[in-house]
């Protein structure tokens, strides 16, 4: 591989990250489309699906730009196998209750913001206008989801031990945010990624100052799931794929 | 004072006659509230219901691109509820009154949905075949006597023209497509076609309501001349995808120029309509599980509300 | 068509029908294994699923012999698609609560005695050959759902209450089972099959008797959904083919 | 009484170094029985937990013959479970408080059950790999000192060794398939060996309890004898398959005769173990999903059997 592959390739593994973080969790937020506590609700969860949705295309799109091949977005998004998927664990867990959704949300959102906050400044000029643009969905994502840890914390005695319950759980997922591997820190290196580790500090604050609104606090113990940027994930992504890949798979080489 | 009710009512018409829009502060005829209520009440309560068969392919469509446009239209369906509702309370009814009626099976709403989307052609079919049809009942009522359900048809036709090319493009690709597509799409064909048709409810003769609606200007086509116009500006389209109409009487009557169709099977209809048909014990079933399932978070999103309300009041005083 | 191949193609379907009652219900008792209130239950679940798939594959064995190319019953289970099968509704209900499946299971273990019973005397050897092996297991199957009714029914209150909803929700399936159709009338009257209509008084007493035991009654509108004897399904049919067949037909001519 | 226990520590001692089995009724050093109680419930629980990755594969399995095997054997390990919860009684310990300690995170279990099962050849490893181990691990245990566990261990050896070729022929099976299966199967080799080759248990020199269960017979080899006997017996089927051993230092040392492997990662071990592997917190979701469902048919299911033992009595006296 000549340095212009390895580059292009190492840059495509970082796309994918961020390309798969949005499909993942769109996908997800379609299974609650026609089944929220509201009609509202059911627009909000659905618009924020789609948003990433579109985002999630824009990182495919130039992933596969960069591939030798020049795979489609479709055959990313429709042909890899589980292991070959590289979004956050955090992700890929199940919708559970509404409070576990919009934690799952919170903790993502929250990162998810600071994190394009940095790439807008990527020396990578698609990377860039890729954040610029994905940013002006995310700051609304964060804000509703920040509003729902305060509607929920300070809602009914019920409201809140079942999200007090769906920060437990989701908690453990939150390490992988912040974990800078080799792909990581070459991206960063070269101006094209961001110090993610960097961000944590910030993260926390924005984190706790919003549940701290309510009296709440994030668990004390160290967050341990991982894997899932490095293709490790669990059976939830399985099933999770099998229905979504379903069409193309029956029908390979079909048009739709 | 009931001196004063014919005038009233006289009056009442030569508004509508005079294409002058009644507005909600506007004095109405009980009848006409009446009719006109069960008339969007049931449109809406279609619209929430009508996004479930749609819903359940979200996450199985075959591409992203398909992904994306039918995440909208089902976004669109959730928006046109929300608009009918909101003509509906201009009515005096609530949206939680309106809705209580439907997850206690009171309340009436498109009998279509209570059919199942079987493959992936059935959301083509429900764009091209039922929102068109929703196309030709919906245009006149742009025009409809009552001022906020009129403007909110016009909004909803705009988006429902998309879905019915979206739709139609989703069954072109497939007719091109490889031998099982194509025989997905007729299959699909198969089972929408007659569904659709009865879309337009009963024939004039036996439509009841149906005069009196006309003279109030909510209905201003008969049931029959919407279905034709359907039929005709439909079968060519069929023709055009290479599809065959699953009606063996089906011809063309060149004297009218009037696609002339077989008998519907409106006790099928019946049935359906009464409750029986193949769906809709699950569709009302999934509306009452959220409804309970988001019961905790509608609580407490009221109660975070009230407390929000109750320091602003406190601050304002200490302030 | 001559005549042979026009008799083997009606009787095959008439196999179709056994066999996809037996192979439905059974992938729908699959989705217990592992789940049921106790271990003994989930074994007497995963038991009942067992028979059912080993009578399933019986019948799709012999059903798959008379077909002109001898599909295998593999490709029958695999390859159909859901309009194709030719399952009762009732069969493809979901799993629901404990007591949705024991009331599934108790209209049909009741009614699938009857049925085999009579068919243990078909004219076709084979055909009463398969009766009679599936009748010794159904004789089990269907005293331990009587049993559950009156376990359910005489329980708790709220045992009660969850099982009048089942029998309420799942009564409008039942009207399918005595449907004589043409093709029924036609196995009936060459001694291959059994008159449904003749069997529906002897169920009727049966299911009446053992609800009654608990003072229960079987709801008194007439059961009005049909269909699935000939082909036409609900959506919960495509979920459940979509998951049982996908290994299958992302790997077509794989050999497992 | 005190100087009666060295005695009957004696006695009990020499019971099993003449192999005569320890019953229920026997006295037991409290010890000898907190041992066995802990070793049978994490044994029992692996079980019953254990279920879970393969049953999911169950409605998915690609032919019916591949179906019908698997369900008969996920109903094997619940048959396993009650034997093993039977055995567990006999230590005086109910099924229901053995099982709380499990649903609240207190009692162990297999840390092996704790991975994701991912593709359908993962069915194949954990039959031919995992039964594999555990046959080594059982067979010894078949002669174990305690009576009841001795004789759960027979039965469940002859069934897991149906299950161990089971397993093997469905990966040999996929070997010989298509390029995807045979990728199938090595991505599950890859993920399944080093997790498998540490159902062992740690090192010997790391295995504080062990010396005491070798003397009272409850563990008859170490977990290094085991380890090593598991991997001399199953690397030349890997190699007979055309896998790839997923460890670059595995050599065979031809002196003894024995493979030698690679390091170990009994960090990750000790991470899972604590609760931090992949599926921990489903699988103990799971397990309290199926009790809190089950808890209204349990009562039913009591309250019925109160009911008619109590007519029985009724009728006994009216009689």
């Amino acid at each position: 591989m000549n340095a212009v592959a390895e580059s292009n390739e190492q840059l495509s593994q970082y796309l994918l990250r961020m390309g798969d973080n949005c499909l993942i969790l769109s996908q997800r937020l379609c299974g609650w489309t026609g089944h929220g506590p509201t009609l509202e609700d059911d627009l909000a969860l659905s618009n924020v699906a789609l948003d990433l949705l579109g985002q999630a295309r824009l990182w495919l799109d130039y992933a596969s730009s960069l591939h030798p091949t020049k795979r489609s977005e479709d055959a990313l998004a429709y042909w890899r196998d589980a292991h070959e998927f590289r979004n956050l664990l955090l992700l890929e867990q199940p919708n559970g209750n509404f409070a576990d959704t919009q934690v799952r949300q919170f903790f993502f959102d929250s990162w998810h913001f600071l994190v394009l906050t940095a790439l807008s400044n990527s020396t990578d000029e698609k990377v860039a206008a890729i954040s610029t643009k994905a940013l002006k969905e995310v700051d609304y994502h964060v804000r509703r989801s920040s509003h729902w840890m305060l509607r929920l914390g300070g809602g009914t005695e019920l409201s809140r031990s079942k999200l007090i319950l769906a920060l437990e759980q989701h908690w453990n997922y939150v390490g992988e945010l912040f974990e800078m591997d080799e792909l990581e820190q070459e991206m960063h290196a070269c101006g094209i990624g961001c110090d993610l580790g960097a961000l944590h500090a910030e993260w926390l604050a924005y984190v706790n100052d919003v549940l701290g609104k309510v009296e709440l606090a994030l668990p004390s113990r160290t967050p341990f799931q991982s894997g899932g940027k490095r293709g490790k994930h669990g059976e939830h992504l399985l099933s999770m794929l099998m229905e979504m890949q379903y069409l193309q798979r029956v029908h390979p080489g079909a048009q739709w | 004072m009931n001196d004063n009710m014919p005038s009233l009512e006289q009056a009442f018409q030569q508004q509508i006659d005079s294409k002058c829009k009644v507005e909600p502060q506007d004095w109405m005829p009980p009848a006409y509230r009446q009719s006109l209520t069960r008339q969007i009440a049931q449109h809406a309560h279609s619209e929430y219901v009508g996004m479930l068969p749609e819903a359940a392919w979200i996450t199985r469509a075959p591409t992203l691109q398909r992904k994306s446009i039918l995440l909208a239209k089902v976004q669109d369906e959730a928006g046109h509820a929300q608009y009918l509702y909101a003509a509906l309370e201009t009515l005096g009814v609530g949206r939680e009154q309106a809705y209580l009626q439907l997850l206690n099976g009171a309340a009436k709403y498109l009998n279509i949905f209570n059919y199942p989307a079987m493959n992936w052609a059935d959301v083509g079919m429900i764009g091209w075949l039922t929102d068109g049809a929703a196309i030709v009942n919906q245009v006149p009522l742009s025009r409809s006597s009552y001022g906020p359900y009129a403007r909110a048809m016009i909004r909803i036709c705009q988006e429902e023209s998309f879905h019915h090319r979206q739709g139609f493009d989703l069954i072109r690709t497939m007719t091109e497509g490889t031998p099982q597509q194509r025989q997905m799409a007729q299959d699909a064909l198969d089972r929408w076609w007659w569904p659709t048709l009865m879309v337009f409810g009963p024939p004039d003769a036996d439509s009841p309501h149906s005069q009196r609606s006309m003279q109030w200007g909510i209905k201003l086509f008969s049931n029959d001349e919407l279905r034709q116009k359907f039929i005709d500006q439909t079968v060519p389209q069929v023709h055009y995808l290479g599809l065959r109409v699953p009606d063996p009487c089906l011809k063309l009557d060149r004297e009218s120029g009037h696609y002339k169709i077989g008998p519907i099977d409106w006790d099928e209809f019946k049935r359906s309509i009464n409750g029986q048909g193949m769906c809709n014990q699950d569709r009302i079933q999934a509306r009452n599980k959220a409804w309970e399932d988001g019961s905790w978070v509608r609580e407490a999103t009221a109660a975070y509300a009230d407390k929000q309300a109750a320091l602003k009041t406190e601050g304002n005083v200490n302030v």
